[in-house]
């Protein structure tokens, strides 16, 4: 659905009003939609998602040819494309790349104990061997946080040194706090064809697109109904009626983004005991805390499945744990876990995702029904990133992801993901479900998966939510996502 | 004059001194081991006492205070946490609009307030002049927060004449990035008009009640040149003092106001680096602004020279 | 060294000697007493006269030890009150006293007149209860006052009566000596002549040694036994005051005595009128300090400080010149 | 209220030739919510022609406010509410100062009266050299260029015989001594050669040896230049010293005004007998055996000026008083050659 | 010089009822205290109590200020929120007082300790009043408790100042020489001759400490570093209203005008007790 050649005008420069800083601008080494966001537009990935949410190439010349047994991987590199800093990427690169992937990304680190070998056939073939058969690889490949990035062999330092990519965009300037400044890459071979998704041709209209981190969200909607943004992200679903009608502003909902979760902290504290956590799990409720979270039904689903509708994975199983707000019930399960109603559970949460903050408001209030002292700590999100990594820190942390194509990918899963849900069944379900290829079974090991979920309520899934952001009516061919791009969007003169 | 000048070095070493140490003493307070704290939750015990030695942490007070100082002498502030960057970069990537933050509240806090407390001292006990310490007054209990969301909401949002937040993107002009001050300026400013206001009233009303004012009136000599010439030098000495200690108090304004604004300054930097628990740049901002502060009043007193012939002696 | 005459009458009660006091200010040391000294026999009114910034409330607050002295010794019945431990001065706190200038500044505005003296006889635990009630109410008889004004503040009085309610707290210890510092200088000259009179009742039936320190040499010759004159922190010439205005000897005192206005447009008097200004005690003049205004001064006033020489019984003289220059100053003329 | 303003004719008719300044009973009071400080209360004072008038009073009894009044200079609530106060200018003009327009006013002030302060260490302007606050007067007033005016300044400065003239004028107020700083005010008053200096206690904050030196300075140039001064003190020995003419001022009246030679030898008011009465003097308050004899003192205190006595102000301190002095005001009435006195039983004196 | 008179205490009362500025800002911030102290009588609703089906209400008979994103009503908890601005002010101006006071008077006293307080002052007195306090809450950790003496802190150094220079003019006074002369012990002399005409100036300057510790709360809390944001001040309030401007202006245009009324009237209340008190400026009026 390409609009008409004419419309689509070169050049122009637009202000994207992201969430908040970023720590670091490497994809490989730290997780987060929104580091994924930016750098999705100067650090490219193999292969990546279109549309429909399937793995498509994008730096590979396409899909990888699986060997039968699911073991051996062979990636055909596309020719001429070349870095931003004019060296031309060969397997030679792809290979260094892929190594650092495994040691340093969150991601990777799962891939890594079941690598067999990983080198270049030629200079555009790469090839990488399993010991034993991983379904979702090609799904982490694309992704593009925690990202198994493409850089220049000689240029991987960690932290890295020079930010040089293959995307359509070059970092050019980076102020902290201030803006990221990206600028088209003259150099850039899009793919064949029209884009799909995060797939297919990426065209670059635009001259420039700067990440402005705007961590108000009240001033990301003021910002962008006074035409200062170009497009704002995330922001709060209050705010629709009054982007709605506006001239330099159009409100622009993206339904069934993501699902919120509490974290509980399996690691150390209170939340280890079963009964805390059945009790957390018995004691909310998710439709206060989605209504005041995302306030009008239309931008939410009170909905327990890890998928929604629509979705291969969609399961009601274990889902009559979720949403029964019963204080009295929580109550008996806090008292058989033996806690003293002093011992403060601590919840971690930011203000950055504002939704977050609110459905904290909400769940400590239900939470202290059943007798737990809540303690709210509240901070920003770079810094709730780095103290949720200590289990010494937190008992219950709030964060949210998309629906994501492949279950392996739900981030919460491993036990290397903080919150350390680790169980020998649930490893047993979860190396099951990587090693299937066959995608029935896959289905019946998810469903028995979500289904261990509830039993063990290692986490709280809180429901379905849909996603505002505002975007100017110039800006043309953009595509909602979660991870806002724009390649492919221009401004209308 | 050289004595004078002298003394009031003295005094201003002296102060940045005990600043300096008083913000030793701060970091010191903090709970828990600085360095772990500086480091974050993610730091290796390794990492901990790596930096603990590189900061001097497990030597005795006395010691590490001096390695602060040395470090301080050095200009050296320490490395920002999150920012991957030395303090001293990151407090002067900032220090633009804060500077012109700041220049442009008192500008507009002075063109407010010396007409208006001249006049209001003037015509003391008028309508007019209680109408004045009563809006003084009422200015300098708004928040400057609420103030800005209040202007936020009108002149950018309803009337759009001026940006909503930020300081314009890499290729801003200039004029562009002082067009994102303007509301913050009058945020700050309004709210800081409202001391200068009334210390100027205060001021010309001792200084009209001198006797030299007299006698500039028994010379036969008309009331705007008695009150100008006469009355207004002579006040200005103590509201300049105040102007200047407005300006600092106003970096504490600004703290707020940019937060307000999202204007990448160095009051949003503080605000963050708390929330980041980024304590070297807590600590590198408190001693830059304090001795802004200091160095802002020793040029007052420099001033001083320019119009007090008393102090040129 | 100077040599300071004894006082008719012979019995001293303070004997000051070679007193001297420096302020130490940013500028330098100001120098505001120099190496005075003078005798105060019991019973008399001794007057200090100067200009402003002689000394004379420095060299009063310093025999009172209400400043350090820098050097000399206060001899006190007996005792040196310049040697006496913060402890040991307590005591004779009781025995000195001082009345102020200034009927505003000297009573503490958020006290009841009956609490001011109170204070007094609480602080040396002279009176408790009635007995203490009585005494305040017969001090404040005494100065003239009635006894309802104990329970008011100060603010609601004259200054002529606040200064009698300062002169009432001086009194309620009992004190052998008061120290006067210009006590009737702010007042107007009918209440003037209200306290003079009051002060000499007291004096004379409580047997009171005064130091009364004044600019006014009108009143310090009506109300003074002896007069010490004291120019840039010296004394420059003392005696009993009757023999020094009828026969000043030195430049500086005749030129005071010549100047000072006389309510009689009928007098008319040869004027010594001084040249120039009082130096700063910052730096001053050498040898005599008073030669840079002095009419008749000579090289030789400004190699060495002028001794004090003796003119008369206990009239002494600091300067070189004084004798050539022995001419009365005062002259009658009826016009 | 004020009193009319009339034109000039009948007012300079009024005026006797020798006098250049006439207050008639002149009322200025200071209004404070629903209180009205008295201050001036009926004030009538004759300045004459090359003499000088002193007024005496006590603290309080309205000398500063009347000489205010006269400048047209009160500060904030105080008012003229009656009385003229008629000035002759120097082309024989007579103008009544209580009324006059503001901007006539102006001219007036340092032209045509000029006046100095008691406070010779706050009545200049710190910031200022002498020479530019000398300077600023001169040129208010004459059109002449910054050098004639600076020629005029130290012309000013040598007549009141300060050294280094030219020097003195770079200077500041604050590196010149009170008696120095008393001298430029009287260059400055003289700088554009008023015909009445009015002087407000110009002495009481010096030294005696330096209060000498002004009186003297004083004297001589009233004499060379023939000026009138009205000169305000509390000191009878000043008085005595310096005036022509001398009114006696209490509790915002002036309850009598003489010849000085006339008020010294016999007072006719018994005020002015009684301040004479207290103010030590050897030889009468000296017994024969040395002994000093207790003072005269006037009895009670000054009233407030918030709260004056009906009828004869003085009454209640009065050894003379009679009952109906306390119901009716006395007017100033003569009370020999030249001679007025505000009493009743003045002749009793 | 007439006007050294400071005015004793039975008239004082009478005298601050007679200024209206005084008597309007001193029953304004007596109401604000009394619906605090009464909140839970006078409060229709418990602070915290969630309604989510009632969230962001306007203004109305049932939610006389509306409602917040929670429905929870905005009227108890501009009330309750009261009580908690007010604490800390009052808790930081006490803190503040004490520090101060002892430091002014102990500096005013002795020479030797002058040196080493008066540096001390000054060096504080050049943090900007926000900053210093988020520096200190940083440090000690956020809670109720270290904003209150955070906020101590940082005003302790200007009532420190101003005591110690009316110490150092009160100390030569001749009331004060007379009691030395009288041999009255030093702490005596400090405690009834020095602090006690020291009361009117730490009176008024405690109020406007008051009124500058509240704005100073409101300001930490709005951004986030002070009190814990789901505990209810004004500047909590107000933070969390941001989000609403324009949609829901009543979250923060009540708790906004809850302090612009109690710090307005605290000042005035302050300068009203100081053209009372103060007898220097009393001679403007
Ligand atoms: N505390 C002080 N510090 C510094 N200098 C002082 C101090 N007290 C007095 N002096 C200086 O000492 C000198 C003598 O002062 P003192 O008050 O004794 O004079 P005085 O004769 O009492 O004058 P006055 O008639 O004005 O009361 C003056 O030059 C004065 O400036
Ligand atoms: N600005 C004013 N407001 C109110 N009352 C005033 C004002 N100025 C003067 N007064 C009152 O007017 C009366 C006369 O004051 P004035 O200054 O004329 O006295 P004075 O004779 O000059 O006394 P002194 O010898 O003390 O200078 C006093 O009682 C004084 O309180
Ligand atoms: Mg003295
Ligand atoms: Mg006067």
């Amino acid at each position: 659905a390409t609009p008409p050649t004419l419309a689509q005008e070169r050049g122009g420069v637009i202000n994207v009003a992201m969430i908040g800083e970023l720590a670091s601008l490497d994809p490989t080494v730290a997780t987060g939609d929104l580091l994924g966001t930016v750098t999705q537009h100067f650090f490219e990935t193999l292969f990546t998602f279109d549309k429909e949410w399937n793995v498509t190439p994008l730096l590979a010349e396409k899909l990888p040819e699986v060997s039968a047994d699911g073991r051996v991987y062979t990636i055909t590199l596309r020719k001429g494309v070349t870095f931003h800093d004019g060296s031309a990427m060969t397997a030679k690169d792809v290979v260094a790349s892929l190594h650092r992937w495994l040691e340093l990304a969150a991601r990777g680190k799962l891939v890594q104990p079941n690598l067999a070998g990983l080198e270049a056939v030629d200079d555009h073939t790469v090839r990488l061997s399993l010991k034993e058969p991983f379904a979702p690889l090609a799904a982490l490949l694309a992704f593009n946080n925690s990202a198994a990035i493409i850089l220049p062999a000689g240029k991987m330092d960690n932290p890295l040194k020079e930010y040089v990519g293959t995307g359509p965009y070059m970092l050019k300037e980076r102020k902290a706090d201030q803006y990221i400044q990206l600028v088209r890459f003259d150099g850039y071979q899009a793919r064949e064809g029209d884009p799909n998704g995060f797939g297919g041709a990426r065209k670059q209209y635009l001259d420039e697109i700067r990440f402005v981190p705007v961590p108000d969200a009240n001033t990301r909607v003021e910002g962008a109904i006074a035409g200062q943004y170009d497009y704002a992200d995330l922001l709060p679903v209050e705010a629709y009626d009054r982007l709605n009608g506006q001239d330099k502003t159009e409100p622009l909902l993206l339904k069934s983004f993501g699902w919120p979760m509490f974290i509980m902290n399996n690691k150390q504290g209170m939340m280890t005991k079963l009964e805390m956590r059945k009790a957390v799990q018995a004691a909310l409720n998710a439709d206060d805390m989605l209504a005041a979270a995302f306030g009008k039904p239309e931008f939410y689903t009170v909905d327990g499945a890890l998928y929604p509708e629509g979705y291969p994975w969609r399961t009601d199983a274990g889902t009559e744990a979720y949403n029964l707000g019963d204080p009295e019930k929580a109550k008996e399960l806090v008292k058989a876990a033996g806690y003293d109603g002093k011992q403060p559970i601590r919840i971690l949460t930011s203000r950055q995702y504002e939704f977050h903050y609110k459905m904290a408001q909400v769940a400590a209030e239900y939470l202290k029904a059943a007798g737990l002292a809540i303690e709210l700590q509240v901070v920003d999100w770079a810094t709730l990133v780095q103290r949720r990594a200590d289990p010494a820190l937190w008992d219950i942390f709030i964060t949210h992801s998309p629906f994501l194509p492949d279950p392996a990918l739900i981030a919460p899963l491993p036990a290397t993901y903080p919150g350390w849900w680790d169980n020998p069944e649930k490893e047993k379900l979860l190396v099951a479900l990587n090693a299937e290829l066959d995608q029935n079974k896959r289905v019946a090991l998810f469903t028995d998966l979500q289904k261990l979920l509830y039993d063990q309520a290692p986490l709280y899934k809180v429901g379905d939510f849909s996603a505002l952001s505002a975007k100017s009516p110039k800006l043309k061919g953009y595509e909602a996502s979660p991870w806002p791009y724009f390649w492919n969007a221009y401004l209308e003169k | 004059m050289t004595r004078y000048i002298l003394q009031r070095l003295l005094g201003m070493l002296a102060v940045m001194f005990t600043v300096v140490t008083i913000v030793f003493i701060i970091v010191r307070i903090a709970p828990g081991d600085p360095a772990a704290v500086m480091l974050g939750p993610d730091a290796t015990p390794a990492d901990i006492a790596a930096l603990r030695a590189r900061l001097g942490l497990d030597q005795p007070l006395v010691v590490q205070y001096l390695f602060f100082l040395g470090q301080l002498i050095k200009g050296d502030l320490g490395q920002s946490i999150f920012l991957d960057m030395p303090v001293t970069r990151a407090l002067a990537e900032r220090a633009e609009p804060t500077f012109f933050l700041t220049l442009f509240s008192i500008l507009i806090a002075s063109a407010i307030a010396l007409p208006v407390g001249i006049l209001s001292a003037y015509k003391r006990g008028t309508l007019f002049d209680q109408a004045v310490t009563t809006f003084a007054m009422f200015a300098a209990s708004i928040p400057s927060f609420w103030l800005g969301l209040v202007l936020i909401q009108v002149f950018a949002v309803r009337l759009g004449w001026f940006p909503v937040a930020g300081y314009g993107g890499p290729d801003a002009s200039f004029l562009t990035r002082l067009s994102h001050l303007v509301l913050p300026a009058v945020a700050l400013g309004v709210v800081s008009s409202a001391l200068i206001t009334r210390f100027t009233r205060a001021s010309m009303l001792d200084v009209l009640n001198d006797d030299y004012v007299r006698t500039a009136r028994s010379k036969g000599m008309g009331e705007f040149r008695v009150v100008m010439r006469h009355a207004f030098k002579n006040a200005l000495i103590p509201v300049l003092t105040v102007i200047g200690l407005t300006a600092a108090l106003l970096v504490s304004g600004a703290v707020v106001t940019e937060t307000v604004f999202s204007l990448p300054g160095v009051g949003n930097l503080v605000v963050s680096a708390v929330l980041r628990r980024d304590y070297p740049v807590i600590q590198g901002a408190l001693l830059v602004i304090a001795a802004i502060y200091v160095l802002i009043n020793f040029g007052i007193d420099m001033l001083y020279i320019l119009i007090d012939p008393r102090v040129r002696y | 060294m100077s040599q300071s005459p004894s006082p008719a009458g012979g019995d001293v009660l303070l004997s000051v000697r070679n007193l001297s006091k420096r302020f130490h200010t940013a500028s330098g040391p100001v120098k505001a007493v120099e190496d005075v000294s003078f005798d105060v026999g019991r019973g008399r009114i001794v007057g200090i006269v100067g200009e402003s910034g002689s000394g004379k409330t420095t060299a009063g607050r310093c025999i009172l030890r209400l400043v350090e002295p820098s050097e000399g010794e206060a001899v006190f019945d007996g005792v040196d009150l310049f040697k006496l431990p913060e402890r040991a001065l307590r005591a004779y706190r009781r025995r000195m006293q001082i009345i102020f200038q200034d009927p505003y500044s000297s009573l503490n505005p958020r006290m009841r007149v009956g609490d001011i003296i109170g204070e007094a006889i609480d602080t040396h635990g002279l009176a408790k209860g009635a007995a203490r009630q009585a005494r305040i109410a017969d001090l404040l008889t005494r100065v003239g006052l009635s006894p309802e004004h104990a329970r008011r503040y100060p603010h609601e009085f004259s200054g002529g009566q606040r200064q009698r309610i300062g002169i009432a707290r001086a009194l309620a210890v009992e004190p052998e000596l008061i120290v006067a510092d210009e006590p009737v200088s702010a007042l107007d000259v009918s209440v003037q002549a209200q306290v003079l009179n009051l002060i000499q009742e007291l004096q004379k039936e409580l047997g009171l040694t005064m130091l009364f320190i004044s600019h006014d040499l009108t009143v310090v010759e009506y109300l003074c036994d002896d007069i010490v004159v004291l120019y840039l922190g010296r004394i420059l010439e003392q005696g009993p005051s009757r023999e020094v205005y009828a026969n000043p000897r030195h430049p500086y005192t005749k030129a005071l005595l010549s100047t000072a206005p006389i309510p009689d447009p009928t007098v008319r008097r040869e004027r010594v009128i001084l040249q120039g200004d009082i130096p700063s005690p910052l730096d001053p003049p050498s040898g005599c300090v008073f030669r840079t205004r002095c009419p008749f001064a000579i090289e030789a006033c400004a190699r060495a400080v002028p001794p004090h020489e003796s003119v008369s019984p206990g009239h002494s003289v600091a300067c070189i010149r004084q004798a050539e220059l022995a001419t009365p100053a005062t002259q009658k003329v009826t016009a | 209220m004020a009193a009319v303003l009339s034109a000039p004719s009948p007012l300079t008719a009024t005026l006797p030739e020798d006098v250049v300044l006439r207050a008639e009973d002149l009322h200025t009071h200071f209004i404070v919510g629903e209180r009205a400080a008295k201050s001036v209360d009926g004030v009538t004072l004759t300045v004459r022609r090359g003499e000088t008038l002193a007024v005496v009073g006590e603290s309080g009894s309205g000398k500063s406010v009347t000489s205010l009044s006269i400048m047209r200079l009160l500060a904030h609530p105080g008012r003229i509410v009656a009385g003229k106060i008629l000035y002759r200018m120097r082309d024989g003009t007579v103008v009544d100062l209580a009324t006059l327009p503001e901007k006539r006013m102006r001219a007036i002030r340092g032209k045509e009266i000029a006046m100095i302060f008691q406070e010779p260490m706050t009545s200049l302007n710190p910031l200022y050299t002498v020479g530019d606050q000398i300077m600023e007067m001169i040129r208010l007033h004459e059109p002449l260029s910054r050098h004639e005016a600076r020629r005029r300044a130290r012309q000013m400065l040598e007549l009141v015989e300060i050294p280094a003239a030219e020097k003195r004028l770079d200077q500041y107020p604050h590196e010149m001594s009170g008696g120095m700083r008393q001298r430029v005010m009287i260059a400055l008053a003289l700088s554009c050669n008023p015909a009445l200096l009015i002087a407000d206690e110009p002495t009481t904050a010096l030294d005696v040896t330096i209060q000498a030196q002004i009186l003297d300075l004083m004297r001589r140039l009233q004499r060379d230049i023939g000026m009138s001064i009205l000169f305000i003190t509390h000191n009878l020995g000043v008085v005595a010293e310096i005036a022509h003419e001398v009114a006696v001022m209490y509790a915002g009246r002036v309850v009598e005004q003489a010849p000085v030679e006339a008020l010294f030898a016999r007072p006719r008011h018994p005020y002015t007998k009684g301040l004479l009465a207290c103010i030590p003097n050897p030889e009468r308050d000296r017994a024969a055996d040395g002994a000093r004899l207790m003072l005269n003192p006037i009895p009670g205190n000054v009233p407030s000026v918030l709260n004056l006595p009906p009828g004869c102000t003085y009454a209640p301190r009065c050894p003379l008083v009679e009952p109906h002095c306390e119901g009716e005001a006395p007017g100033l009435v003569p009370a020999g050659p030249g001679h007025l006195s505000r009493c009743f039983r003045h002749e009793l004196l | 010089m007439a006007a050294v008179s400071i005015t004793p205490a039975p008239r004082l009362t009478t005298l601050m009822l007679q200024r209206k500025t005084l008597a309007i800002g001193l029953a304004v911030i007596l109401a604000i205290a009394l619906f605090a102290l009464l909140a839970p009588l006078i409060a229709p609703y418990a602070p915290n109590k969630l309604s989510i089906v009632n969230r962001l209400k306007p203004p109305s008979g049932t939610y006389f200020f509306g409602t917040d994103e929670f429905g929870r009503d905005i009227f108890s908890r501009t009330i309750y929120a009261g009580r908690l601005s007010l604490t800390v002010g009052a808790a930081a101006t006490v803190f503040a007082c004490v520090i101060g006071i002892t430091l002014g008077l102990a500096a005013g006293f002795f020479r030797r300790a002058d040196a080493v307080i008066a540096r001390i002052i000054d060096a504080m007195m050049a943090f900007p009043d926000i900053l210093l306090a988020i520096a200190l809450v940083a440090a000690l950790g956020p809670s109720l408790t270290t904003v209150i003496v955070a906020l101590g802190i940082v005003y302790a150094p200007r009532l420190a100042r101003i005591v110690r220079a009316s110490t150092l003019v009160i100390r030569e006074l001749p009331y004060v020489e007379a009691a030395r002369a009288l041999g009255v012990p030093t702490w005596r002399i400090m405690t009834r001759h020095v602090l006690r005409n020291l009361v009117s100036p730490i009176l008024v300057q405690a109020t406007f400490i008051f009124a500058y510790a509240m704005l100073a709360e409101a300001s930490l809390s709005f951004l986030g570093v002070g009190v814990s944001p789901e505990i209810p001040t004004w500047g909590t309030m107000i933070a969390s209203g941001r989000q609403y401007v324009g949609q829901a202006d009543w979250m923060t245009i009540f708790p906004g005008v809850a302090i612009i009324l109690s710090v307005l009237s605290l000042q005035l209340v302050g300068d009203g007790l100081r053209d009372l008190l103060d007898p220097r400026l009393r001679k403007d009026l």
